[in-house]
């Protein structure tokens, strides 16, 4: 693409950038011929999926790239005509913060936990702008009021540890502006955050831009929120630009095949509007069992409490449960949706079903109480329940063979001997689309798919009739995210397993489930059927949160 | 027979001003300021309870008792008794105090504070270790077994006059008035104390102590109404505490320090010895010390006399005095060569590895047995008995060495059949009095062989008992070269049974400024360590 | 193996891997190497005056106070300390994995009281602890291991409390056990593995501790028994020779820290390469 | 926050009840007699048995656990076996000079380490990384009593700039606070790069470079800050390891603090101070917990909060 002779110049132009990283095994390119323009006034939307080279790029622009591990190889980056690629160390320093801002993805760990906020908002404005301790605050005050926080003058007093993540995000902003920079880099500036937090903030971002005069360019993998807020949109895929135009023409005719497979996998919610049951996959939709069937989980008055029992010295702390006065029921080969906010307790009630956290109320798991059981106990009602975590990473032992992590519910239950358990590993991992020799390998030499595949054929070792997946894809990217799920469907096809599927995303939820119940505050505000709640949702709530999903089609965006 | 002895005190003051012609190489001057130096802080001051080598002579210095001795000799003489008259059955002792002779705090000294000044080291209250010096006097067993606080056996007819009724005689009893539980105390100010005289002292001797810092250092000054005229001669002395030998020694060197009061570790000895101010620095002189093992009779199989005496036979005496850089003589009797009694005829079992190989043949031993050798764990003893160890190897014999605190090896060699053999280095005994008999009781008699006692060797020999006994009884004055000689004859008869082997007698060496002017001997006083009242300041 | 490889790749842990393991060949070879006894106290080993020979062709390192070899000393010290680097060591480390993982994992009364008796035993002085305990149980180079195992389970224990608690609320842990894993088998087949590096690391910088320990409790007086030679007890037995005899002091201090720093840096190699954290994730 | 004082107040005291009753076992347990080492050689068995009498020594040992419990509540730590006087008096006599050389080889260490930390962790990797790693290696690894007598032939004997030996002067605090803190700075140094390295790693400190602060800035202001907890944690711990130390540095150089005062009444069996020094200790090791405890939400926010 070439700019046209009577348009004004771009702000920054990024020119046939390489990037290279230092490995033992000698440099290896991670950022390949990239080149871009951003334009006055306009949101440059970069989007990829993970390893992409999106932050690097972006890291590249600040000046920022770890000088132990990343170089730039060739290329330029031009600001406004000036080249950063080649400015000394305290040149680029004075362009930091002042002419380029960033605004990074975990807002709880981007702010100084010992500083604070005043301190930190008042930093840039001091270094860039030499103003002085009263003007310094009242510019911080205003920035404050211009990112809609409330209380401003007590927050410059307050520490980040006292903010929400939302609020926290709000000051990264500010701070980012405060200098009045001409491009603000935001990367995945609202991917940490909940749904209707992040619809605030993309809000917020659109309004500074006019306010500010800045241009912005923001990197994320969610293709709803580039519908959402691009003007022109760079597609990545492993350290190249595979497709870069405005945003209609992307979403409309992409041109690149990974840009149309990434657009494709991408879930839309309302994708299925109009049947009762998750699509089967690649054929026609799946019955659930006839309703008179029993349940395979039964939960009532559910309540757990969080907070320390008494100890020798301490009071036991008086904690607001956790979750309260829960109940469903999940029937053989159906899904129930567990949809709701961080703090909802959907995870906890996924946690309690299977006696992981101290509850009361009643559960039974194939009709089996398990509220009075003991570990030992519960052994046996474990072979009917199993659990997939959120970080397939870190839900296996990293200093295990995938083959023996496998076996371990094999080992626990005392299934069969040596040589049966291992003809059963390799028959788990073909299941879950993996290779026998995947067994001898370990956790970190699989892709994140990949182990979560591992996963779930650990979960499957037993024969379970109930799978409580928490946030089971919440980590993987949406290409590898759409697979996962496919097997999880396929699994219950073939098998009757009955999922407790928990997810803050409801496309995911409206993708998986046969019912769906949505928590807020420890309770479930909403329950009934996928069509009821999605098509015809009662509580204002569950509006909201519908409502606050970007859909990833920019012609239905809301007018900015 | 009453004999008067020494009747004149100004005889016995000149005798105590007298420098001895032989070291005098110049003339003593009053004055001076000097600084001395131990490792170990003082523990107490209190004359009724300090006990140990370093605060012996400070509390000799602070305080005055009726006897005391010569400077640098072992020969009494009377102190702050102007004289004294013994009653020919040796069992009444008058004593004349000395005319205004006043404590530090104003104070003149009267009889009753002798008095009250033994019955406190007496009184078991007062936790003193000196009680049994004073066994010998009349109703000593009433106020020890708690019936009393007052001896019947010391009166006070009149201010000046102190008279003491013994219950059985003893020869030994004018070096018992001499010892520093025998110091002389004012009750008003051990009573003003409460319970802290040891850090408060006051007393009638050369100096006062003026200033404490705990862990630090003391300060003593001269006492100018000390009842001799011209003593002390120093002005003053600092008492540096907690300093390392080998550094306090660097100081020395270096003129910051004048005397360094642990003496000379052996690691600089020889560099200051072969240095040329070496003569300056070094003062060597004999003490009242026998370095020995003991052999224990009640453990097998040194139960057998030809063990004891083939191990007598196997250590190389020689080669230890030259470990210790030959700062020390073999030894080849129990008393060392200065005691009153010492044989110097006496030649002991010689160094003969073949015949202390043959002796223990014949006791059933052909090969040599395992026992083990204690020994207190600072050097140089450990490295003193590794040289034991390595002697009796040599003959078959396998010990082993252990080296443990001083507190554990006593604690040992009390208790009935547990430690074979014990090198008493660092726990040797010094003499507390120059008397032969302090160096049989307690060591090497039957009333030490028991639980709890010193006597290492559990050697019990009533018949040695028996002649230690009437050699005790001889108090007369007159008959104090027989009773010498009686002593001597003891000593030398107990090596027939062999229940220790003497290995060394250590000299005593201190390290002085060469501004330190004195005789060799006021440094190593064989009652004192360090004469305080006598040293002085060449000017 | 591995381990071994990535350590060739450093420099200094290089360094460290061959002075360790010169030290363990020469401790093990000690009586072919060793020129004399090293309790023979030699005639000729002294000077006339009784002072301790310098180095010389004879003897390499020269002599010590009582006439003995430094240099077969040294050599027969190496395996007294390494000895007891290694058994109070692995007495101390053992004790601490048992009772840290114990007080890590177990909630209640029983990890409560397990962690407050480990609070109180740091608040012990250490060194104190120890001159009491070898002055009780009256030293050998048994009691001596023993004493400094006592003394130094207390920091394993307290650092694998800390990582058992981190482990325990680690998600692998939450998933053995939703599959129903029992407490034996989580502690063992899952925790445990987890601190094995943790225990090699002590392991090794323990011993550096250890030695430095033992040749304390030596400088006073509490060590191992003589005659045998520890590198301790060797220098405490002519420390105030440091002016007159250097070569006592300052050769066994040196080899006691070139020792000491090796283990150091063998373990910090062995932390680098062991740490999980370093492994896989990206 | 008083509650949770109260109650480090009250954990506090049970540990030092703890460490008396685990002492006073162990004391029990010795073989030597205290009586018989007060009473010295001459001494009869009958004055050996009145002083045991005198002392208590005659008593079962809970009775004297008992007694001497009821002395500490009142603040009384006993009477000195040997030395007849309170051991309260001879140990805050002592005290003082411990505390000086503590903190002043404290201060050594932490200025010392920090600094090399911080260095080491800027520079990561480079030359001067290693180097100031290798040395706080050889730091920790060298023998103390060897450094002691090091230090003090080549600076007080040889080069004579410091005094040998004793206590006043700022002089003479030089030596053995140098030998206590150049080598515990070791492990300061290696604590604080780790530590630094880790929080250069973190998102902040990214933010603030993003914001165009000086390197300067972001080590002083926003990283050290961050680092610093640990290092508050670890004085706390460290005020054990010097109570230790100071037995060895105060015996070479003659310093009159309560690690001498402690040796020569182990020597001596004198039970009551063996029992003062240690729980003064125990009390100087908790209490330094404590302060870091205190100081912790100083630094760091999150934990006032708490």
């Amino acid at each position: 693409m070439t700019a046209s002779q009577s348009a004004p110049p771009p702000v920054l132009s990024v020119d046939r950038l390489c990037v290279d990283a230092r490995t033992p095994e000698g440099a290896k390119r991670v950022l390949d011929e990239v080149s871009f323009e951003l334009k006055f006034g306009e949101t440059l939307c970069i989007a990829g999926e993970s390893g992409s080279g999106k932050s690097v790029t972006s890291l590249a622009i600040m000046g920022l790239l770890p000088k132990a591990s990343l170089r730039i190889a060739s290329g330029s980056i031009q600001l406004a005509g000036r080249e950063l690629s080649r400015l000394s160390n305290s040149a680029m320093r004075s362009v930091r913060g002042s002419d380029v801002a960033m605004v990074f993805q975990e807002p709880m760990t981007s702010l100084n936990p010992v500083m604070s906020i005043g301190a930190q908002l008042t930093e840039a404005i001091r270094e860039h702008q030499g103003s002085e301790g009263g003007a310094a605050e009242a510019v911080a005050l205003r920035m404050l009021d211009a990112v809609h926080i409330t209380e401003p003058a007590r927050r410059l007093m307050q520490y980040p540890h006292e903010l929400s993540g939302g609020m926290r995000q709000r000051v990264m902003i500010a701070m980012a502006l405060s200098c009045r920079p001409k491009v603000l880099i935001a990367d995945e500036p609202t991917t940490a955050l909940d749904v209707t937090v992040q619809a605030q903030i993309l809000k917020l971002m659109k309004e500074l831009k006019q306010e500010f005069g800045a241009s912005i360019i923001l990197i994320t993998h969610d293709m709803g929120v580039v519908a959402q807020m691009a003007d022109r949109v760079v597609i990545m895929q492993q350290g190249r630009v595979v497709e870069q135009g405005g945003v209609l023409p992307i979403f409309e005719a992409p041109k690149a095949p990974y840009t149309r497979e990434l657009l494709a996998a991408v879930p839309r919610l309302g994708a299925h509007a109009g049947t009762d049951a998750p699509p089967r996959v690649g054929s026609e939709p799946l019955a659930g069992s006839p309703e008179t069937a029993s349940p395979v989980l039964a939960v009532r008055g559910l309540e757990v409490h969080y907070g320390k029992k008494a100890g020798w010295f301490s009071k036991g702390k008086e904690s607001r449960p956790a979750v309260s006065d829960v109940s469903f029921e999940i029937l053989p080969g159906q899904t129930l949706g567990l949809v709701g906010e961080s703090g909802s307790g959907k995870s906890t009630t996924g946690k309690a079903v299977l006696g992981l956290v101290p509850f009361s109320g009643e559960v039974l798991v194939d009709g089996c109480d398990i509220g009075p059981l003991s570990q030992r106990q519960m052994r046996p009602v474990r072979r009917s329940a199993q659990m997939i975590f959120q970080d397939p990473y870190a839900s296996l032992d990293p200093r295990m063979a995938v083959g023996a992590a496998i076996a371990e519910p094999l080992i626990i239950h005392g299934i069969g001997n040596r040589s049966e358990q291992e003809d059963r590993v390799a028959d788990l991992l073909r299941r879950v689309g993996l290779g026998p020799d995947a067994a001898s390998r370990y956790p970190h030499e699989f892709s994140g798919g990949q182990r979560q595949r591992i996963c779930i054929a650990r979960a499957l070792a037993v024969n379970p009739k109930l799978i409580v997946a928490d946030e089971s894809v919440a980590a993987l990217d949406v290409s590898v995210r759409a697979r996962v799920l496919d097997l999880m469907l396929e699994l219950q096809e073939t098998m009757g397993l009955a999922y407790l599927f928990v997810s803050h995303d409801m496309a995911v939820i409206e993708r998986m489930s046969h019912h769906v119940a949505v928590m807020r505050g420890g309770r479930i505000v909403e329950m009934g059927t996928r069509r009821a709640v999605f098509e015809d949702p009662k509580e204002p709530y569950t509006r909201a949160l519908m409502a606050a999903v970007p859909i990833p089609d920019p012609a239905l965006r809301a007018v900015a | 027979m009453f004999k008067r002895w020494l009747r004149n005190s100004t005889v016995a003051t000149a005798l105590v001003l007298a420098p001895l012609p032989a070291f005098a190489q110049d003339a003593p001057k009053q004055g001076g300021d000097i600084v001395i130096t131990y490792k170990d802080d003082i523990a107490t001051l209190d004359p009724a309870i300090g006990y140990d080598w370093v605060n012996w002579s400070m509390i000799k210095s602070l305080f005055s008792r009726l006897m005391d001795y010569t400077p640098g000799t072992t020969e009494l003489v009377p102190s702050l008794a102007e004289g004294f008259e013994v009653a020919p059955d040796g069992l009444t002792y008058t004593f004349k105090l000395r005319k205004g002779a006043k404590f530090t705090n104003g104070r003149e000294i009267v009889a009753s504070d002798v008095k009250y000044s033994i019955e406190r080291a007496v009184d078991p209250k007062t936790q003193g270790p000196g009680a049994g010096f004073f066994g010998a006097i009349k109703g000593f067993d009433d106020v020890t077994g708690g019936k009393t606080t007052t001896l019947e056996g010391i009166e006070a007819p009149d201010a000046s006059t102190v008279v003491f009724h013994l219950s059985r005689p003893d020869a030994t009893f004018l070096h018992v008035l001499a010892v520093n539980f025998a110091s002389v105390v004012p009750k008003e100010a051990v009573e003003a104390a409460a319970g802290d005289f040891g850090k408060k002292p006051v007393g009638s001797g050369t100096f006062i102590l003026k200033d404490w810092t705990v862990g630090q250092s003391l300060t003593f000054e001269r006492n100018p109404d000390y009842f001799i005229k011209d003593m002390p001669r120093i002005d003053k002395f600092t008492v540096e505490v907690g300093q390392e030998p080998l550094v306090a020694l660097l100081r020395l060197q270096k003129g910051e320090v004048d005397i360094a009061g642990d003496g000379i570790p052996p690691a600089k000895f020889l560099e200051i010895k072969n240095s040329p101010e070496g003569a300056d620095i070094i003062v060597d002189g004999q003490q009242l010390h026998t370095g020995y093992v003991t052999l224990n009779t009640k453990v097998k199989p040194f139960d057998d006399v030809k063990v004891r005496q083939a191990v007598n036979m196997a250590i190389n005496k020689e080669r230890i005095t030259r470990i210790l850089n030959g700062r020390a003589t073999p030894a080849n009797q129990p008393l060392p060569p200065l005691m009153p009694g010492y044989d110097k005829g006496f030649t002991g079992y010689a160094f003969d590895v073949e015949k202390a190989k043959a002796l223990l043949a014949e006791a059933g031993h052909p090969d040599g047995f395992e026992t083990i050798l204690y020994s207190t764990n600072t050097d140089p003893q450990p490295r003193i008995a590794q040289a034991i160890q390595q002697d009796l190897a040599a003959v078959g014999i396998k010990a082993e060495v252990r080296a443990l605190a001083q507190a554990n090896v006593i604690a040992a060699g009390g208790t009935e059949g547990e430690a074979p053999m014990i090198w008493s280095g660092g726990m040797a005994w010094i003499a507390d009095f120059p008397d032969p008999s302090n160096f049989y009781g307690p060591i090497l008699g039957c009333s030490g062989a028991v639980q709890g006692g010193w006597n290492w060797s559990w050697y019990c020999n009533e018949d040695l008992d028996a002649r230690a006994i009437a050699a005790d009884s001889m108090s007369d004055p007159a008959k104090a070269g027989e009773r010498q000689a009686a002593w001597g004859k003891i000593f030398t008869d107990i090596m027939a049974d062999a229940p220790w082997v003497p290995v060394t007698n250590e000299r005593r060496v201190v390290a002085k400024s060469p501004r330190m002017g004195g005789a060799g001997e006021i440094y190593v006083d064989p009652t004192r360590v360090i004469n305080y009242d006598a040293i002085y300041v060449k000017q | 193996m591995q381990a071994v490889k990535a350590m060739v790749r450093q420099p200094a842990a290089l360094f460290g891997l061959i002075v360790v393991v010169l030290v363990v060949v020469l401790a093990i070879a000690a009586p072919l190497i060793a020129p004399y006894s090293p309790d023979e106290q030699m005639f000729d080993g002294l000077t006339l005056e009784g002072a301790p020979l310098p180095p010389s062709a004879q003897f390499l390192l020269g002599t010590d106070t009582l006439g003995r070899d430094l240099f077969s000393r040294l050599l027969y010290g190496a395996r007294t300390s390494l000895v007891i680097g290694l058994v109070a060591n692995g007495i101390a480390v053992t004790i601490g994995l048992l009772i840290g993982i114990l007080s890590g994992y177990m909630r209640g009364i029983v990890g409560g009281a397990l962690m407050r008796f480990t609070d109180l035993m740091m608040a012990f002085p250490a060194l104190l602890l120890a001159i009491v305990l070898a002055a009780l149980l009256r030293p050998s180079l048994w009691i001596v291991a023993m004493v400094i195992a006592l003394v130094n389970w207390v920091q394993v224990a307290r650092i694998v409390y800390t990582e058992t608690r981190g482990l325990v609320e680690r998600d692998f842990i939450l998933a053995e056990r939703s599959l129903g894993a029992g407490h034996g088998r989580i502690l063992f087949h899952h925790i445990l593995p987890h601190l094995i590096p943790t225990a090699i690391v002590w392991g090794t910088l323990g011993i550096a501790t250890t030695v430095l320990l033992e040749a304390t409790l030596s400088f006073l007086g509490i060590g191992v028994q003589p005659p045998t030679p520890s590198w301790g007890n060797i220098i405490f037995e002519s420390q105030s020779y440091f002016q007159a005899a250097p070569w006592l002091v300052f050769i066994p201090g040196a080899v006691i820290l070139l020792t000491a720093l090796s283990f150091n840096l063998v373990g910090d190699a062995l932390r680098d390469i062991l740490d999980p954290t370093q492994r896989g994730r990206g | 926050m008083a509650f949770l004082l109260l109650r480090r107040l009250v954990q506090t005291a049970l540990i030092l009840l703890g460490v008396a009753a685990i002492t006073f076992l162990l004391l029990y347990a010795l073989p030597a007699d205290p009586a018989r080492m007060i009473a010295g050689r001459s001494a009869t068995a009958q004055t050996v048995a009145n002083i045991r009498r005198e002392l208590g020594l005659d008593q079962p040992l809970l009775v004297q656990f008992w007694t001497y419990l009821q002395g500490l509540f009142q603040g009384d730590l006993g009477r000195s076996y040997a030395q007849k006087t309170d051991v309260g008096a001879l140990i805050a006599a002592r005290l003082p000079a411990t505390l000086i050389l503590m903190a002043a080889g404290i201060a050594v260490e932490v200025v010392l380490g920090v600094f090399l930390g911080v260095l080491a962790a800027v520079r990561r990797g480079g030359f001067v990384d290693r180097f100031v790693m290798m040395a706080s290696f050889v730091g920790v690894s060298a023998p103390q009593f060897v450094a002691a007598l090091l230090l003090l032939y080549v600076f007080a004997v040889t080069l004579a700039w410091f005094p040998m030996s004793g206590f006043g002067t700022p002089a003479h605090v030089v030596l053995p606070a140098l030998t206590l803190g150049v080598l515990g700075a070791g492990w300061y140094a290696r604590m604080v790069r780790s530590a630094m390295i880790d929080v250069l790693n973190q998102d902040y400190v990214r933010t603030a470079r993003a914001k165009g602060l000086s390197s300067a800035r972001i080590i002083f202001r926003h990283a050290l800050p961050n680092a610093l907890l640990p290092i508050i944690a670890m004085i706390g711990i460290d005020i054990g390891q010097f109570m230790s130390g100071v037995v060895v540095v105060e015996a070479v150089y003659g310093w009159p603090g309560i690690g001498q005062l402690a040796w020569q009444a182990i020597q001596q069996v004198d039970i009551p101070i063996i029992m003062g020094v240690t729980l003064v200790s125990a009390l100087a090791i908790v209490l330094g917990n404590l302060l870091a405890d205190i100081l912790a939400p100083l630094v760091d926010p999150r934990i006032r909060a708490r």
